[in-house]
């Protein structure tokens, strides 16, 4: 009987395990971020790898760390960035002497995509070709001109003033929202902006980029990283994608989502079938969540079995370990009821500090969650038992431990198993919550369809979700059938 | 564990005290099982024969006085220590419902990892001896009718052939024939390899044919304590003539 | 035993009743909302009742729908909202004519309060003196000043465009970020922005509103609303409010709220105290969440108490009804399986519009959520019975009803209350997230406290919702000691 | 509900049919419970005796045959509505655990809302007759002893005063001087109100003692069923006659 439990155990996990072997790619949580998430992903499936999307991952410094404990495999990031941001360099020192700092943190910097996403200044081709002006320090001699400087740049402490200071430029600027800058560049409100390299509008609006012809900005180059151990095979792979992007380029994808609402898989397939990277897939839409749905749902059986599993494997023993101290059976039940007390939200957002981001702290939020249905069945189970059983068991000379396997445990099985049945419920109900935290799961579709107002994302996280608690309910049938002899069967099964 | 076979006494009783929510039951009690032979305790219902064999077996502790197995005095948490030489088919049966009767018999000698093949021939060897057939062994006890269940107790409480057996009622639903069958063998096993056997019946024929003692209890006392011919011949008091006569 | 029960019951419901004649105060969802309740929930307090705060509640259909569905007793709104968002007229019509409008929807309309919250074009005080500009009229002779528009300013229909052309101004303005539009004018990067009428910040930055000569800018007087059958005395105190507020009393109230960092309380009853409208308490800090505490409680016990009660008034018979039925036992099973795999948050949100906000729908979804392990408990003891008990039952001759009645329930009640009390933990977990559609308890404090990251009030919330955690167990021990005999009991209680 | 007097049998079993898990117990079984008289079933254990008394009282349907109650064929569904008029003391005892004796005696009478007066009145009488005292009325279960629960156990069976009475063993675990006195009691019981019984027992001595007819049942058949006095002087069978030889 145990082995075929454990045969079963092991067989529902292994997805976990082979997941574990897979390329995972990740990406920051914005458009540019997305598409080049979306980009390395098809490069390397098409390169044969078996490649998890977790795209979309929050801020700069939790895609890092993610990195570099292995949770993702590889994700792009802007030299730039990496400098300042996560290893606090004071000055942009080069590309070589980044990658021995990144060695020094396990992280290996890739060949740049070709592109440069930094800071620079806009001005409509027109008045640019009127006045030609092709350079910032052109502006110089054009003091008449309106400036419309977004808020950030403003503020920044490497924005406007000293980029000012630096080319003695002599404008006096308005503060812009800078979604607005374009449109009023068009409207003629104002001559000149400040934009990012990339940005899709500039195409649009035709707008030139002026260049920084005394090299003010700092470089934003554009790499992929992975860690120092990464496959060779892996580091192979991208570095195909090497000087295959450059501005111009990254303006056009960029723009190709924005204003032609193309989807990042669309794109970045378009992209990589031009640039012959790969070869035209004559799959259907990529973008389809039909095509994630397995995964969302692996991963909601995996973070919602495992934390069965603790439980059961903690609640059960535990239970057993105090039931005849009432005092230390009152306590386990307080605490974990008072576990119960801890909004889901709160106290999955409790774990980040703890144990960071991913299906980790899901699992444990779920685990603790799960807890109060089986400690309280296996208690009240074991504390109702038939007093002559008992009498009988201790009569006959059983140790304390046989008296618990060989009859208690078998005889408060139904109830064990109610408890559990419960538990493995409300778990799956409760992990949806777990997307929030990048665990991923059946919550993602729920969270992306909710913050997207998309009733029907939102129905391919909850059908799944309430189909798998129907899953669940007969799969404990058919466990139950196994191990509970028929006429101690909790008979519906 | 063997029992001591010079000891007059397998199991000692002394000034044994215990109350029910302050009703008393028993009070200086003290009763010596003689070792190696059968005796009997006849009684009226509720005048603590059960309750007797629940304290040597330690399921229930005294409020006061000394219990000695085998010549050593034991507290109660030392009994669970004795209780596995200590065979007890208790009245209301208790065999365990998710186990079959065959392994309700076998559990303990399983737990004490006898060999599957020593485990099959005791098993075979008492089932035959109490009329059970392979059938009613692979039943659950819900399964089986009141007497089956009663012979299942039996076995299992015979199962690790214990030097101490305590039979609380262990026959009462058993039909004649199948009880006379038991007797015999009983009385054949006692010739060959004699046991300490406690029975507690109300049928004093019972009493008389398979036991050496008799032991009867009237209201938490033992009125009279002696062998079977003394017990018939010379009743010590009303109560004893009066069940010697009725059923005799 | 019976008697007992409902007078506990009774007892813990009382609450419940004598809040129901309270008056309930709510506000809209920012500053100047707040400020306006709690200066009307203090008055009124001050004046003999029994106020109950909801405030903050959202946006203005909720709060008037609040309002007309009796959740709450009164609010202050602002006619010109009144006239367009809520009652949908066309151009802005009389006080009069628009109390007849409200009244066929049961609302009637107070005397105002005596500011007007309008749209306004506001100027540096030293610009203005220099230039001698005090109404908007006057801008037509300094084409030259450089406006600084509101980005919704500019985009709102009755905005910047009609309003340039009533006035017949020739300004080419600028969109600004209103949260700099200030600082610019500081800096004198703009001389004229828009502002609201009351906004605190006008008297700080010493500027002048300009006056609407043309009567442009629609009315926004600030009434309080209730029902027509509102209590007289109610109205009575409220009308003491009437023009006690003018638009220069408005700003300094909101700039103490906002620059000097005080309570709303304090604020509210400085306030009330320097208009002699109510006599200074000499109670502490008003805003203190001590204060609040025993609501709170109080308010989440009747909604963790009143969807118990429901679950086991529905979930227990409806179990012992399908129960000797396979397939109802499965689909009662599956059902109450399938609720709990709704996430509560959306679960909450799919509430709202079908039973508003409020305790209602709250107290619903906490019913739903707790049905599974009552359910599933009561199922599982019904039907793992000692066999042997049901054929005596059976074979004495009870009726299905009393065998259930007097034989197989008694013997399942330590099992059943087993699943009730995991339920209620669970509920007093869940019951946290009611306030976020205004059921109000301690997740009150909680919801708030994360918003405005305040961890000591979210302590508030957490540490009572543990306390009453470990309160209900007790309770339950108390309550089975009551009903289950000892030698039945799950002994640990 | 009065049993008709002049009926020959007050239940009658035509053809009855019954296996459990494709064993065949009964084949054809005709039995019929003389009105009025006491009947006692011998034999064999787990030869069936329970069952029959289960097929009596409705709790296990027949595969086949006909089961006729006072004259009318009842089905299966229909034999709820007799149960109150037949008790039925089951061989396991099973007394109600959260109920204390006195509440398991009196559970049927105060669903049939008899005044307070009359229920104290009956339990009373009852208890007396069977032995029990105040004391052990107020006791749960788990706190008799076997005896005094078997007793409770038919206090309850007779609550109603039933006009059939289905007896499972239930003497077998009260000692023999009162069962001498319930032995007086339902034989004057039955000269002054007779009822119907069928008493299943592995006493013969009981048998010869109470009963007016005696069925002896062996495997499943009834291999005699006749007057006391016609079975022990005429065995029917080589088994009837061990049974009678050994016991009388
Ligand atoms: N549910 C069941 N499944 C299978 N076999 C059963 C079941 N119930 C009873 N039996 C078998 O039917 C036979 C008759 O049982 P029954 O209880 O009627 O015997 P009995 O004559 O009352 O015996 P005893 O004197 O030991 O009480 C037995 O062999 C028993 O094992
Ligand atoms: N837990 C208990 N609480 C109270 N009284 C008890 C308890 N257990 C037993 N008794 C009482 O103690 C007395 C002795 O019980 P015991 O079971 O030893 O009787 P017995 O001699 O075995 O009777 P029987 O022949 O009926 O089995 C009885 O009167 C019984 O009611
Ligand atoms: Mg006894
Ligand atoms: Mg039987």
């Amino acid at each position: 009987m145990n082995r075929w439990l454990i045969v079963f155990i092991v067989g529902l996990l292994l997805p976990l395990q082979s997941l574990a072997k897979t390329v995972v790619v990740g990406s920051k949580a914005f458009n540019e971020g997305y598409l080049l998430g979306e980009i390395i992903a098809q490069k390397l499936t098409h390169d044969g790898f078996d490649v998890e999307r977790k795209l979309g991952l929050g801020k700069t410094i939790i895609t890092y760390e993610a990195l570099k404990q292995g949770e993702i495999d590889v994700y792009v990031e802007y030299t730039g960035t990496l400098a300042q941001a996560i290893l606090k360099l004071e000055n942009t020192p080069s590309l070589n002497a980044l990658q021995q700092h990144a060695k020094q943190e396990g992280i290996k910097i890739l060949p740049r995509l070709g592109f440069n996403n930094t800071y620079a200044l806009v001005i409509s081709e027109q008045m640019a070709k009127k006045n030609n002006i092709s350079k910032i320090s052109d502006l110089v001699n054009y003091p008449d001109l309106n400036l419309g400087i977004s808020h950030e740049f403003l503020k920044r402490k490497d924005g406007w003033q000293p980029l000012a200071a630096a080319y003695g430029l002599p404008y006096q600027p308005v503060g812009i929202e800078h979604s607005l800058a374009y449109q009023a560049i068009a409207n003629k409100q104002i001559a000149i902006t400040d934009a990012y390299t990339t940005d899709g509008d500039i195409a649009r609006y035709h707008l030139r980029i002026l260049k920084d012809d005394k090299n003010f900005f700092p470089r934003y180059d554009a790499v992929p990283l992975v860690r120092t151990d990464a496959d060779p095979a892996l580091i192979k792979s991208l570095q195909d994608l090497a000087n295959h992007i450059d501005e111009a380029k990254m303006q056009q994808l960029n723009s190709q989502v924005v204003n032609d609402d193309q989807s990042f898989a669309e794109v970045a397939e378009q992209f990589l079938t031009d640039e012959a990277l790969i070869q035209k897939s004559n799959t259907q839409d990529l973008n389809s969540p039909w095509q994630s749905l397995p995964r969302y749902i692996i991963e909601h059986l995996q973070l919602t079995i495992l934390a069965l599993i603790c439980s059961c494997v903690v609640g059960i023993p535990l239970s057993i370990a105090v039931y005849r101290r009432p005092q230390a059976s009152r306590m386990l039940v307080y605490c974990t009821g008072l576990l119960q007390t801890i909004p889901s939200i709160a106290l999955l957002a409790l774990m980040i500090p703890l144990l960071g981001i991913g299906w980790v702290p899901a699992v444990v939020a779920l685990f603790l969650y799960s807890l109060l249905p089986i400690v309280r069945n296996t208690l009240t189970a074991l504390l109702t038992l038939d007093p002559v059983m008992q009498q009988v068991a201790v009569g006959m000379g059983l140790t304390p431990r046989e008296q618990l396997r060989h009859v208690y445990i078998p005889l408060a099985v139904p109830m064990i198993f109610s408890g559990i049945r419960t538990a493995a419920i409300i778990n799956i109900g409760t992990a949806t919550l777990a997307a929030f935290i990048g665990a991923g799961g059946l919550g993602e579709p729920i969270v992306m369809g909710l913050s997207l107002n998309d009733t029907t994302l939102v129905l391919f996280g909850a059908i799944p979700a309430a189909l798998l608690a129907i899953l669940t309910e007969w799969l404990f049938e058919g466990v139950e059938r196994r191990f509970i002899p028929a006429h101690l069967r909790n008979t519906l099964g | 564990m063997q029992v001591d076979s010079t000891l007059k006494a397998a199991v000692e009783l002394r000034n044994i005290s215990l109350s029910f929510d302050n009703q008393p039951l028993f009070k200086n009690l003290y009763f010596e099982l003689p070792t190696e032979k059968i005796t009997a305790i006849v009684g009226v219902s509720g005048c603590g024969k059960s309750t007797l064999l629940k304290l040597i077996n330690g399921l229930v502790p005294p409020d006061d006085g000394e219990i000695h197995i085998c010549g050593q005095q034991v507290s109660h948490s030392d009994q669970a220590d004795w209780r596995r030489y200590m065979g007890y088919a208790v009245q209301q049966i208790g065999l365990f419902p998710h186990l079959n009767a065959a392994d309700n018999v076998i559990l303990l000698a399983q737990l004490e990892q006898w060999s599957s093949l020593s485990i099959q021939e005791r098993l075979d060897y008492l089932a035959d001896k109490m009329g059970l057939d392979q059938a009613i062994l692979s039943r659950f006890p819900h399964e089986l009718s009141g007497g089956q269940a009663q012979r299942v107790g039996l076995c299992r409480a015979m199962m690790l052939k214990p030097p101490i057996l305590l039979l609380d009622e262990a026959f009462s639903a058993v039909d004649p024939i199948t009880r006379m069958d038991i007797y015999q063998y009983f009385l054949r096993l006692q010739e060959t390899e004699p046991r300490t056997v406690l029975l507690i019946t109300h049928d004093m024929r019972e009493a008389v044919k398979l036991s050496d003692y008799i032991a009867v209890m009237q209201q938490g006392e033992i009125v009279q304590f002696a062998p079977v011919e003394q017990v018939v011949s010379q009743p010590a008091t009303d109560y004893v003539a009066r069940l010697v006569k009725e059923h005799i």
